[in-house]
C-alpha cells in the first residue's frame, strides 16, 4: 500500500527529457510543470472554456484588441523565498522567445520574435504585465495559450540567472531543476527511474495536502496493472486499452477519460502523385473503417471525430458521416484511373493505437486492391519523415488544441501559407502533406482576427465545409482522448484537457 | 541470445603489455568508429527528439547547429576523440547531463541485478554441471540437458512476464517494478549505487531486506540463460578433465569418488570455468535489456536503448564504450587467470 | 653421385634472446638407391632434419641438394615430385574425411597427373590393399592399414626418396614386421632412397645399410649397419642403444644418472 | 628371485566385456593366472586385452564394462564382491597401478609433492607434514636428485624420466603389496628408460612386492620378469617362465619373437604372424 | 608382392564399400544411427522435422487464414472452432502460429547461410593463415564480439528501419563472429596436423588445403554451433519483434505476436502462452538436435 499522503504515479517517462519550461515536449513534462509553476491564468478543468484567474488577479483587453494587461496578485513567493514579480513574468516570456526553443513556435504564431519580445512583453511595475500583440490576432487565443502553455509559467528569474551559464538563460540549469512557485517543490529527478517533489509550505493558495508526489518510470501496461492491483502505485499513465477495460471491473479502481485537442488522423502526401487527385484522397476517405476502429481499437484512446476541428467546441460541424464504403471507393479509383488499386505504404508509430488503426487502414485499403506496406517507427522516425514531406501515408496524431479554440487546430493541421519545400513550414501538417487550398487559407486569416464572435463562427464552419469538399489530405478519425487509472481514494484528481492536471487539491481518503 | 566463445585474446603467448593495450586501443576505436557511424546513417533525429515533432524550422536549426551536427562527420568524430583522450564523454544530447554522470547512475543498477544473476547462475549452474557429467548417460544427465536447454530456449522477456504475474501477482513474494519501495527511495545514502550495499553499511536493514525482495526474482530470470550456458559448459569441462589419466591415477590412489570429482577434475577447470563466468558476466550486463523494461530496472540497459532510439548517439558511444572496455577487460582478466592460476602457463 | 646431401645443416626456432638451436652443423650424404637410418633420443632434432629436406621449414642454414640440385627455400612441383615424406602416426596422418581414394587421388590432381584411376589401382596393388579398399575411410582401417595408404600416397608421385619418419613405431610388433618388409620389398622394386628415421636400432638394423646417431641436434656418430653387429661401437651413447637392443639387465642403467 | 607360494593374487576364468553401441564386445575371454611375490609379464599385441585385466584387478573399468570370474581373491580379499568403499581401502594402499605416462597422469595442477603427499594422507591418519616428510624420503628413494625441490614443482616442469619416477614413488608410498605397471616406460627414451626400469627393479625386489609389468617388449620382459602371460584377443595363450620364452610353445609367441627385427641377425625378409582362427578358440 | 595381408583390425561392420557414394552413405548412416540412439535428439529431430511439415503444407493445416480479420470475434478463448483462441483482431491463433512457422524457417534459415558461410571463412583463413591477416580479421570480430550483440541488432534495425529482412540481416551481423572464432580455434587445432603437412608437402596450394581439407574438419563443428545457433536466432528475433523491431504486422512471426498479444495477457492467456510455448519448442528441438550432433560428430567437445 501507498502511504497515505504520497501520491505515486506510474508512468512512462521515456519522452521526459528536460524540465525546462521552454524547451518542454510532450505532455508529461506539462503535468509536472503545472505543478511545480504558477501561470498567470488557468482553465476552468470542467467548463473548459472559462479562463479562471491564478497569479493574474484580473485582465483587460484593449479596445484596439492589440493588448492584453495583466494585474498580478501580491504577496506570491518563490521557492527560493523571493517575491514573484510581473518583472519575472515578463522576463519568463521573453526568455522563451530568445531561446527560441520547441515552444516558441506558438508564439511565433502570434507574431513575437526574439527581437520583439522585450518591446512587445513589459512590465511596467511589480503588479503589472502588458501584452502587446505584434501582429493582428484574437486575443482570446493568447489568453488561451497563457493559461495552457507551460512556456507560459512564471520563472524565479534571479534564481535562474544565478544559475546562468554562458548566456544560455539558466537552460542547463533548468533542464534538471526548477525555479517556481507551484504547490510542489521539486527535490530529485533520476532519468527514467523516478521524479520526486514534495510541498511547499508556502504555497499562495495554501500548503496542499499531499506531503510528497512521486513520479515512477514504467512502460509496460502489465507492470502498471499489477502494481495498481496490489496498490503499489495510486495513478497510472498510459495504460493499454485491454489493461484498462480490465482496470474498468475493479471495484478498488476509478477509470477517468478527459478529452484532449489533438486527433487521430490518416494523412496523405499530395506531393505523391497519387494523392494529388483529390478523387484518391476521397477514395481514401472512404476506405477508412470508422466504426471499427473507434469500437474495437480507440475505446480509452479517443472518441469518433471526422472533423479537423476539435470535437465539443461550439464551431464544430456535425460529424460528416464519412464511413467504410468500398464500392464507392472503387468507383473513385477507377475513375482516377487505378482500377486494380496501387502500391503504397503507411508510416505508423509503432505503438497502439497507431499500429492498430494502420493495421486496420492496411485491412481496408486492401479491398479496394490498394497493397500498402507498413512502415513502423518511432515518433521521431514518422515525424522526421513527415517534416521531410517523405511519406506516402502516414497514421498520426496532432492537431494543436491546447487552446479551446478552432484556430488552434485548424493552423496546425489545415493552414499552410507557403508551399514550397523551401519554405521549410515543418510545424504545420498542413505543409508537410502538402496540400494547399487558397481559400481555405484566406478564411483562416479572415476567422482569425474577425472581432464578432457570431461571424467568426459561421467562418469556421465554413472552412470545415471546404474542407469537406476539397477534401483535405489530412482525415481525422478519432478525437483523442486521454486515460487515467487511479485508486478509488484518491479524491480530486482531475484531468485536464491541456495536460495542466493540479495535484494540489488531491487527497487520499482512507 | 548471446553466444559466447572463448576469448581471442587468450592465445596464452605473452605478447608483452604494450602489445596489448595497444590491441585494446585499436579494438575500442574500431569500435567506437562502428558506433558512430550507424549512429550517423541511422534515420533518427535526436534534434527532433530535442525540439519535439511540432517545433518549427528555425528552431530545428538553431538545435542542429549547437549539436555541432552541420559539421562533416570526421570533424565530428575527430572532436570526439579529442574529448575522449581528456576523459570527456560529452553531454548527453537530450539532457545535456554529461554522459558519465548518466553511466554512473544508471550502471550500478545493472552492476547489482548481473551480479546476483551470474551468482545465481554459478552457483545452480556448477553443481547442476558436475551432476550431469558424472552421471553422463543416465537419466540425470538427460535431466540436467532439458533443463539447462530450457533455460537457453525460453524467451526471456516471456519469463519475466511470467514470473510477474505469479510471484509478485499472485503469491506476492517478489516486489514488483523497480528497485526498491518508494518508500524507502531516497532512504539511504549512495554511496557505491549498489543498493544492497549502501543499506547494508547505512545499517538499514529493513531497506536491505525490501530491496531484496525486489531484486531476486528479475536477478534469477536473468540468471538463468547464464546458468543453462554455465552448466553445460561445466559438464563439458568436467567430462573433459574425468576422461583424462590422471583421474584414474587419483583413483588408483584409492581416493573416494567425491574427492576424485571435486579435489581433482573440478580443480582443474577451475580457470576456465572463472574465464566462463567472466564472459557469461559480460553478456549479462549487456543482455539485462529485456528484463529491464519488463521490470521497470532503472538500469544500463534500458538507457541504452531508449538512447539508441532517441538518436542519442553521445550516451550511446559512451555505453559502447563501457561495454567494450568491460569485455576487454574481462578477456584480459581471463587471461590473467590463466596467468596466474594455471601453473602450465607460469 | 649421392642422392641427398647435407652440409653444414643449423636451424634454430624463436627469435631473439628465446631462440634456441635445434641443429647443430648436421652433415651426411646418402647415395643413390641406399636405405640411410637417423637414430637418436627423442628431441635430438630427427624431425627436424626430415621436415627440411621435405620442404616444411625453410629458415634453416647451410646447404641441401638432392641429386646434385641445391634447394630452395621455395616448395616447387617439382621437388615434391621427387622427395615425399611418411609420418610417424598413421592415425593422424590420413584425412578422416577422406576415403583411400580421396587421399590418394588428391595428389595426382595437384600435379595433373592423367590415369587416376589406373593409378590407384596398381599403388594399392604395390603396398599390399585390396582394391576394394578404396572407398574406406580411415577408421574402417586397422593402424597397419593406414601405414599402407600413407605410404601410397607418397609412392604415388613416384618420387625417388622416401623420407620415412618412425614409420612403425605406433605399430604392433607383427604388423611392423609386414610394413618393414614392404617397404624393402618396395625400395628393391623401385630403386628408392630412404631415410629412416627411428629410435629402435633393431629397425634400422633391418633396413639401413648406414645409420647416423644424433644427440642434442648433432649427429655423434656415423656408421655402416654391418659394424653394429656383433661388434661394440666407439661412441657411449650408440653403444647403450645397442646394448639396450639386445636385452635389458640390471647393471646398464649404471652409472646412475639422475633424468 | 623368491618366489612365495600362497599367491597374493588368485583369478580364474576372467571374463570383460563392453557394452558399446554395437553390442557386447568381449575384451578379456577367460583368463587365470596367479600372482606370488614375483614379477609376472603380460605381453600381446594391441588390443589384445592386457591393460583391461590390469585395470579390472583395480576395479578401475568403466561403467560399460561387464565382468565376470569364477574366482577374483587377492589376499583374503574377494575383489568381485567388494563393496566400492572397500575397494578404496585396496586401491593405493595394498594395490596400486603405475601408469604409462607420466605427462598425463599426474595432476597438472598439483604440486608433485602434494601429489605423492595425498596417496599416502589417503590412507594414513597423520599430519600434512609427515606425509610431506614421508614423500620427500619417498622422492629419495627414488632416486631423485634435489627432492626439495622437486617437491614444488609442477608436473609439466619435470622431465619424463623424473615424471615416471614421481609415480613410482607415489604408487610405493604405501608400501602396497601389488603393484601393476601398466607399459610404464614405452613413453620414455631409451637411455631414461632403463634408468627408470632399473628404480623399478630395485624396489620391487628390496620390498618383496608382487609385480603385474604390462608390456609388448618382448625383449625386455624377457630379462626383466620372472614369469610371461602372452595374450591374444583377451585370452592367455601361453604362460611360461621368462627364460624359456625361446622355447615357447605357441605359434603365436613364437612368431612375435620371429617378427623382432634384431640387431645382431640381419635376416631379408621378417617373418609376418599368420593368425590362425583356432587360437581363438583355443 | 609377397607381404601376405591381414586384417588386425575387426572388420569395419558394413563391409566394403563399393563406391564414394556409398561409403558417404554407409558413414552418413552411421551417424544417422547414432544420433537416433539419444532419445531426447530424436525427439528434436521431431519437431524439426514437424516445423518443416507444418511450414511446407501451412495451407493445409492452418484452418483460418492468418491474416482475416474477424472483428466480432476477438480474444476467443480456444474452442473447437479456434483450437488455440483468436486474437485481438479475431484472428485464429493456430493458423497464425502454423504460418509463422514459415517466417521462422525464413529468418532461420536466411541467417544461416549469411552467418555460417562468413563465419566459416574468416576464422578459417585467419586461423590458417596467421600472422597479419589474422590479426586484422580477430580485431574485427573483436569489434563485433564486444559490441553488445541485441544493441547491435538494435542499431541495425533502427538504421535499416524495422522488419524482417532487417532484422534477418541485424542477427546475421550479430551472430558470424563466434562461428569465426570457432572456425578459427578449430582450424589452429588443425593446420599442424600430419594431414595437412602432408598435402602441403604435395604442393597443394593454400586454397586448395582450406577448401578440401580444412573446412570440411571445422564443417561439423560449425554445423552443430549453427544448429544451436537458431535457437538463438529465433530468440533474438523474437525479442526484436518484442521491441517491436522484428517482424512486421500483420506478419505472423511468433515473437511480434507475442509482443503485440502480451498487452491481453493478464487476461487472455493464451495470446502469449501459444507463441510463446512454439518458440520454446521450436528453440529446445534445435538446441537439443544440435547437443546431439555434437556427440555425434564432435566427440571431443564432450
Ligand atoms: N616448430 C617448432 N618450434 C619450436 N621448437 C621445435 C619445433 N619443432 C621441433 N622443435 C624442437 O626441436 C627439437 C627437435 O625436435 P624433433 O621433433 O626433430 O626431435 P626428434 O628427434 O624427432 O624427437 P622424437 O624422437 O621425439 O620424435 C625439440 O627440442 C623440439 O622441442
Ligand atoms: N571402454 C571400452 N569400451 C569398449 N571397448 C573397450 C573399452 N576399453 C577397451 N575396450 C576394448 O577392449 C579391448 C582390449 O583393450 P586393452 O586396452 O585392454 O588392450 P591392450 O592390450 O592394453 O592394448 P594396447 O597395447 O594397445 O594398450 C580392445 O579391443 C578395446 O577396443
Ligand atoms: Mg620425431
Ligand atoms: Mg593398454
Amino acid at each position: 500500500k501507498t502511504p497515505s499522503d504520497q501520491l505515486i504515479i506510474g508512468m512512462s517517462m521515456n519522452n521526459l527529457l528536460s524540465l525546462d519550461p521552454a524547451g518542454a515536449t510532450g505532455n508529461d513534462v506539462v503535468e509536472i510543470n503545472a505543478n511545480l509553476y504558477d501561470s498567470l491564468v488557468e482553465l476552468d478543468p470542467v467548463n473548459t472554456y472559462k479562463v479562471m484567474p491564478a497569479l493574474a488577479e484580473s485582465w483587460a483587453i484593449a479596445d484596439d484588441k492589440r493588448s492584453i494587461t495583466f494585474k498580478l496578485r501580491r504577496g506570491v513567493k518563490f521557492h527560493s523565498g523571493n517575491p514573484l514579480t510581473a518583472q519575472d513574468a515578463a522576463w519568463s516570456l521573453q526568455r522563451v522567445l530568445k531561446l527560441n526553443l520547441a515552444l516558441a513556435s506558438v508564439w511565433k504564431g502570434y507574431g513575437f520574435t526574439a527581437q520583439n519580445a522585450e518591446t512587445s512583453i513589459q512590465a511596467p511595475d511589480a503588479q503589472t504585465l502588458v501584452i502587446r500583440l505584434p501582429e493582428a490576432t484574437d486575443p482570446k487565443l493568447v489568453i488561451y495559450t497563457l493559461a495552457t502553455s507551460v512556456s507560459a509559467v512564471v520563472l524565479d528569474s534571479k534564481k535562474v540567472m544565478a544559475n546562468e551559464k554562458d548566456g544560455d538563460l539558466g537552460r542547463t540549469w533548468l533542464t534538471t531543476n526548477e525555479a517556481g512557485s507551484g504547490p510542489f517543490v521539486f527535490n530529485e529527478w533520476r532519468q527514467k527511474d523516478v521524479l520526486m517533489m514534495t510541498r511547499f509550505d508556502g504555497y499562495w493558495r495554501g500548503a496542499p495536502k499531499l506531503r510528497r508526489v512521486l513520479l515512477r518510470h514504467m512502460t509496460e501496461s502489465q507492470t502498471l496493472r499489477l502494481m495498481l492491483e496490489r496498490g503499489d502505485i495510486d495513478v497510472a499513465n498510459g495504460m493499454s486499452v485491454p489493461d484498462v477495460e480490465a482496470m474498468k471491473k475493479n471495484p478498488a479502481i476509478v477509470v477517468e477519460s478527459v478529452q484532449r485537442g489533438n486527433v487521430y488522423y490518416v494523412a496523405m502526401s499530395v506531393k505523391d502523385q497519387k494523392f494529388a487527385d483529390k478523387r484518391v484522397r476521397q477514395a481514401i476517405r472512404s476506405l477508412i473503417d470508422y466504426d471499427g476502429i473507434n469500437k474495437t481499437v480507440m475505446p480509452n484512446y479517443g472518441v469518433f471525430h471526422q472533423r479537423p476541428v476539435a470535437l465539443g467546441l461550439p464551431a464544430t460541424l456535425p460529424e460528416p458521416g464519412y464511413r467504410l464504403d468500398v464500392p464507392a471507393a472503387k468507383k473513385l479509383l477507377a475513375e482516377a484511373g487505378f482500377p486494380n488499386g496501387f502500391k503504397t505504404s503507411i508510416r505508423v508509430l509503432s505503438d497502439p493505437p497507431f499500429i492498430n488503426i494502420a493495421t486496420s487502414l492496411q485491412s481496408t485499403l486492401a479491398l479496394a486492391g490498394i497493397d500498402a506496406s507498413v512502415i513502423p517507427g518511432t515518433g521521431n522516425q514518422v515525424y522526421g519523415a513527415m517534416r521531410d514531406r517523405s511519406f506516402e501515408i502516414i497514421v498520426g496524431r496532432g492537431g494543436g488544441g491546447a487552446e479551446p479554440h478552432p484556430h488552434s487546430n485548424l493552423r496546425s493541421l489545415v493552414y499552410n501559407p507557403d508551399n514550397r519545400d523551401e519554405a521549410k513550414l515543418t510545424n504545420f501538417q498542413g505543409w508537410r502533406t502538402s496540400f494547399i487550398s487558397p481559400e481555405i487559407n484566406a478564411l483562416i486569416e479572415k476567422a482569425e482576427v474577425e472581432a464578432d464572435e457570431k461571424k467568426q463562427l459561421a467562418m469556421y464552419q465554413d472552412v470545415q465545409k471546404l474542407y469537406d469538399q476539397q477534401v483535405g489530405a489530412i482525415q481525422p478519425v478519432s478525437q483523442m482522448i486521454d486515460t487515467v487509472v487511479l485508486q478509488k481514494d484518491i479524491r480530486n484528481f482531475r484531468g485536464h484537457p491541456a495536460a495542466t492536471t493540479h495535484w494540489r487539491d488531491v487527497y487520499k481518503q482512507r | 541470445m548471446t553466444t559466447l566463445a572463448l576469448p581471442a585474446f587468450s592465445s596464452r603467448r605473452m605478447g608483452g603489455l604494450g602489445r596489448r593495450l595497444a590491441i585494446v586501443a585499436v579494438t575500442l576505436l574500431g569500435l567506437l568508429a562502428m558506433t558512430f557511424f550507424i549512429g550517423r546513417v541511422m534515420p533518427l533525429d535526436p534534434v527532433l527528439s530535442i525540439v519535439g515533432s511540432d517545433a518549427d524550422h528555425s528552431t530545428y536549426e538553431q538545435v542542429y547547429k549547437q549539436l555541432g551536427l552541420d559539421q562533416p562527420l570526421y570533424v565530428q568524430f575527430g572532436y570526439y576523440l579529442r574529448d575522449l583522450l581528456h576523459g570527456d564523454l560529452g553531454r548527453s544530447l537530450m539532457s545535456g547531463n554529461p554522459v558519465t554522470t548518466d553511466i554512473l547512475r544508471v550502471f550500478p543498477a545493472t552492476i547489482e541485478l548481473a551480479t546476483l544473476a551470474i551468482l545465481f547462475g554459478t552457483c545452480v549452474g556448477v553443481p547442476l554441471g558436475v551432476f550431469a557429467a558424472t552421471h553422463k548417460g543416465r537419466l540425470g544427465d538427460q535431466v540436467v540437458r532439458v533443463i539447462s536447454l530450457c533455460g537457453y530456449s525460453v524467451p526471456v522477456f516471456w519469463f519475466g512476464m511470467m514470473g510477474l504475474i505469479i510471484f509478485y501477482a499472485w503469491l506476492g513474494w517478489a516486489g514488483g517494478a523497480g528497485r526498491v519501495d518508494l518508500a524507502y527511495d531516497g532512504l539511504v545514502q549512495s554511496r557505491t549505487g549498489l543498493l544492497l550495499i549502501d543499506s547494508a553499511l547505512a545499517g538499514e536493514w529493513e531497506v536491505f531486506r525490501n530491496a531484496l525482495k525486489y531484486i531476486t526474482l528479475p536477478a534469477c530470470i536473468l540468471g538463468l540463460h547464464s546458468m543453462a550456458y554455465i552448466a553445460r559448459m561445466t559438464r563439458s569441462f568436467m567430462l573433459n578433465q574425468l576422461n583424462q589419466e590422471y583421474i584414474i591415477t587419483a583413483r588408483v590412489k584409492g581416493l573416494s569418488e567425491r574427492e576424485v570429482i571435486w579435489n581433482h577434475a573440478f580443480r582443474n577447470i577451475l580457470v576456465q570455468l572463472l574465464t566462463i563466468v567472466a564472459l557469461a558476466y559480460g553478456s549479462l550486463l549487456e543482455g539485462a535489456v529485456l528484463i529491464e523494461t519488463v521490470f521497470a530496472w532503472p538500469g544500463f540497459g534500458s538507457y541504452l536503448t531508449s538512447s539508441l532510439l532517441l538518436g542519442d548517439m553521445n550516451a550511446v558511444m559512451g555505453c559502447v564504450l563501457l561495454i567494450g572496455i568491460i569485455f576487454v577487460t574481462l578477456n584480459l582478466v581471463a587471461d590473467a587467470l590463466y596467468q596466474v592460476f594455471d601453473p602450465r602457463t607460469r | 653421385m649421392a642422392m641427398i646431401e647435407v652440409e653444414g645443416l643449423n636451424l634454430s626456432f624463436g627469435e631473439g634472446a628465446e631462440a634456441t638451436q635445434v641443429l647443430h652443423d648436421v652433415c651426411f650424404q646418402v647415395g643413390d638407391g641406399e636405405a640411410f637410418g637417423l637414430v637418436g633420443e627423442s628431441g635430438s632434432g630427427k624431425t627436424t632434419v626430415l621436415r627440411c629436406l621435405a620442404g616444411q621449414y625453410n629458415h634453416w642454414r647451410g646447404r641441401l641438394s638432392i641429386h646434385g640440385e641445391g634447394l630452395g627455400r621455395k616448395l616447387d612441383h617439382a621437388r615434391c615430385r621427387k622427395v615425399q615424406m611418411v609420418f610417424q602416426d598413421p592415425y593422424g596422418s590420413l584425412h578422416p574425411r577422406h576415403t583411400v581414394e580421396t587421399a590418394l587421388a588428391e595428389p595426382l590432381a595437384i600435379h595433373g597427373m592423367d590415369r587416376r584411376s589406373e593409378r590407384i589401382d596398381s599403388i594399392l596393388g604395390k603396398v599390399g590393399l585390396p582394391a576394394n579398399f578404396r572407398y574406406r575411410y580411415p577408421h574402417q582401417l586397422s593402424g597397419g592399414q593406414r601405414q599402407r595408404v600413407a605410404i601410397a600416397r607418397a609412392l604415388i608421385l613416384e618420387p625417388r626418396i622416401l623420407l620415412l619418419d618412425e614409420p612403425t613405431s605406433a605399430l604392433d610388433v607383427s604388423v611392423q614386421a609386414e610394413i618393414l618388409n614392404l617397404l624393402a620389398d618396395l625400395r628393391v622394386r623401385d630403386g628408392l632412397t630412404y631415410l629412416l628415421v627411428t629410435h629402435d636400432l633393431g629397425v634400422v638394423a633391418h633396413l639401413c645399410d648406414r645409420v647416423a646417431v644424433m644427440q642434442q641436434g648433432r649427429i655423434v656418430d656415423l656408421l655402416e649397419t654391418s659394424a653394429i653387429v656383433g661388434s661394440q661401437p666407439a661412441h657411449p651413447y650408440t653403444r647403450m642403444l645397442v646394448e639396450a637392443s639386445r636385452h635389458y639387465s640390471r647393471d646398464m642403467a649404471n652409472p646412475p644418472v639422475a633424468a | 628371485m623368491n618366489t612365495s607360494h600362497a599367491p597374493m593374487l588368485d583369478v580364474q576364468d576372467l571374463r570383460i566385456a563392453f557394452r558399446t553401441g554395437e553390442g557386447l564386445v568381449e575384451a578379456v575371454r577367460g583368463v587365470s593366472f596367479q600372482l606370488g611375490r614375483e614379477k609376472l609379464a603380460i605381453v600381446g599385441e594391441s588390443g589384445s586385452g592386457k591393460s583391461t585385466v590390469g585395470r579390472s584387478l583395480l576395479r578401475l573399468h568403466p561403467r560399460s564394462a561387464l565382468i565376470s570370474a569364477t574366482k577374483m581373491r587377492f589376499g583374503e580379499l574377494d575383489l568381485l564382491a567388494c563393496s566400492e568403499r572397500e575397494m578404496q581401502t585396496v586401491r593405493g594402499r595394498r594395490m596400486s597401478m603405475i601408469m604409462q605416462d607420466p605427462k598425463y597422469s599426474l595432476n597438472p595442477v598439483m604440486r608433485v609433492g602434494d601429489q605423492i603427499a595425498e596417496a599416502y594422507l589417503t590412507h594414513h591418519r597423520v599430519p600434512k607434514k609427515e606425509a610431506l616428510d614421508k614423500a620427500l624420503a619417498m622422492l629419495e628413494t627414488v632416486r631423485i636428485r634435489d627432492p626439495q625441490r622437486v617437491m614444488r614443482m609442477y608436473p609439466h616442469e619435470v622431465s619424463g624420466g623424473m615424471g615416471q619416477r614421481i609415480m613410482i614413488a607415489m604408487m610405493l608410498i604405501t608400501d602396497p603389496e601389488v603393484v601393476i605397471a601398466d607399459e610404464p616406460t614405452s613413453a620414455l627414451d631409451v637411455s631414461v628408460r632403463l634408468q627408470v626400469l632399473a628404480t623399478l627393479d630395485d624396489l620391487v625386489s628390496q620390498r618383496g612386492l608382487g609385480l603385474i609389468f604390462i608390456s609388448h617388449d618382448l625383449n625386455l620382459v624377457r630379462h626383466f620378469c620372472d614369469r610371461v602371460l602372452v595374450m591374444y584377443a583377451g585370452r592367455v595363450v601361453e604362460s611360461i617362465a621368462a627364460c624359456d620364452l625361446e622355447q615357447a610353445q605357441h605359434p603365436y609367441t613364437r612368431g612375435l619373437l620371429a617378427a623382432l627385427p634384431s640387431v645382431d641377425e640381419r635376416r631379408e625378409r621378417l617373418p609376418v604372424l599368420q593368425r590362425d582362427p583356432a587360437w581363438l578358440a583355443a | 608382392m609377397t607381404a601376405t595381408m591381414t586384417i588386425t583390425a575387426p572388420k569395419p561392420a558394413n563391409g566394403s564399400p563399393q563406391s564414394s557414394a556409398q561409403a558417404l552413405r554407409q558413414n552418413l548412416a552411421r551417424s544417422l544411427k547414432k544420433l537416433l540412439r539419444n532419445p531426447l535428439s530424436v525427439a528434436g529431430l521431431l519437431v524439426i522435422l514437424g516445423l518443416l511439415l507444418v511450414a511446407a503444407f501451412a495451407p493445409w493445416v492452418a484452418t483460418h487464414n492468418p491474416l482475416a480479420q474477424d472483428l466480432a470475434n476477438t480474444l476467443k478463448a480456444p474452442s473447437a472452432e479456434h483450437w488455440f483462441g483468436t486474437d485481438e483482431y479475431g484472428r485464429d491463433i493456430f493458423s497464425r502460429l502454423v504460418y509463422g512457422s514459415r517466417v521462422t524457417l525464413y529468418i532461420i534459415s536466411l541467417v544461416t547461410v549469411i552467418v555460417g558461410p562468413v563465419g566459416l571463412a574468416v576464422g578459417v583463413v585467419s586461423g590458417y593463415f596467421g600472422g597479419w591477416i589474422d590479426t586484422v580479421f580477430m580485431r574485427i570480430t573483436d569489434i563485433f564480439v564486444s559490441f553488445p550483440g541485441l544493441v547491435l541488432a538494435l542499431a541495425f534495425v533502427a538504421a535499416l528501419g524495422p522488419g524482417l529482412d532487417h532484422a534477418v540481416i541485424a542477427i546475421a551481423l550479430t551472430s558470424w563472429p563466434p562461428i569465426a572464432r570457432l572456425a578459427r580455434a578449430e582450424t589452429l587445432s588443425l593446420r599442424r596436423a600430419d594431414y595437412i603437412v602432408a598435402v602441403q608437402l604435395q604442393g597443394a596450394s593454400s586454397l586448395r588445403i582450406l577448401l578440401r581439407h580444412v573446412t570440411p574438419m571445422c564443417l561439423s563443428s560449425v554445423v552443430v554451433r549453427l544448429t544451436m545457433n537458431m535457437a538463438g536466432i529465433i530468440l533474438t528475433a523474437a525479442g526484436l519483434g518484442f521491441l517491436g523491431l522484428g517482424a512486421q504486422p500483420p506478419v505472423p512471426e511468433w515473437g511480434a505476436m507475442i509482443s503485440a498479444g502480451r498487452r491481453y495477457m493478464l487476461e487472455c492467456w493464451w495470446l502469449v502462452a501459444m507463441p510463446g510455448m512454439a518458440i520454446m519448442m521450436v528453440s529446445l528441438a534445435f538446441n537439443l538436435f544440435g547437443d546431439g550432433m555434437r556427440d555425434v560428430l564432435d566427440p571431443r567437445s564432450e
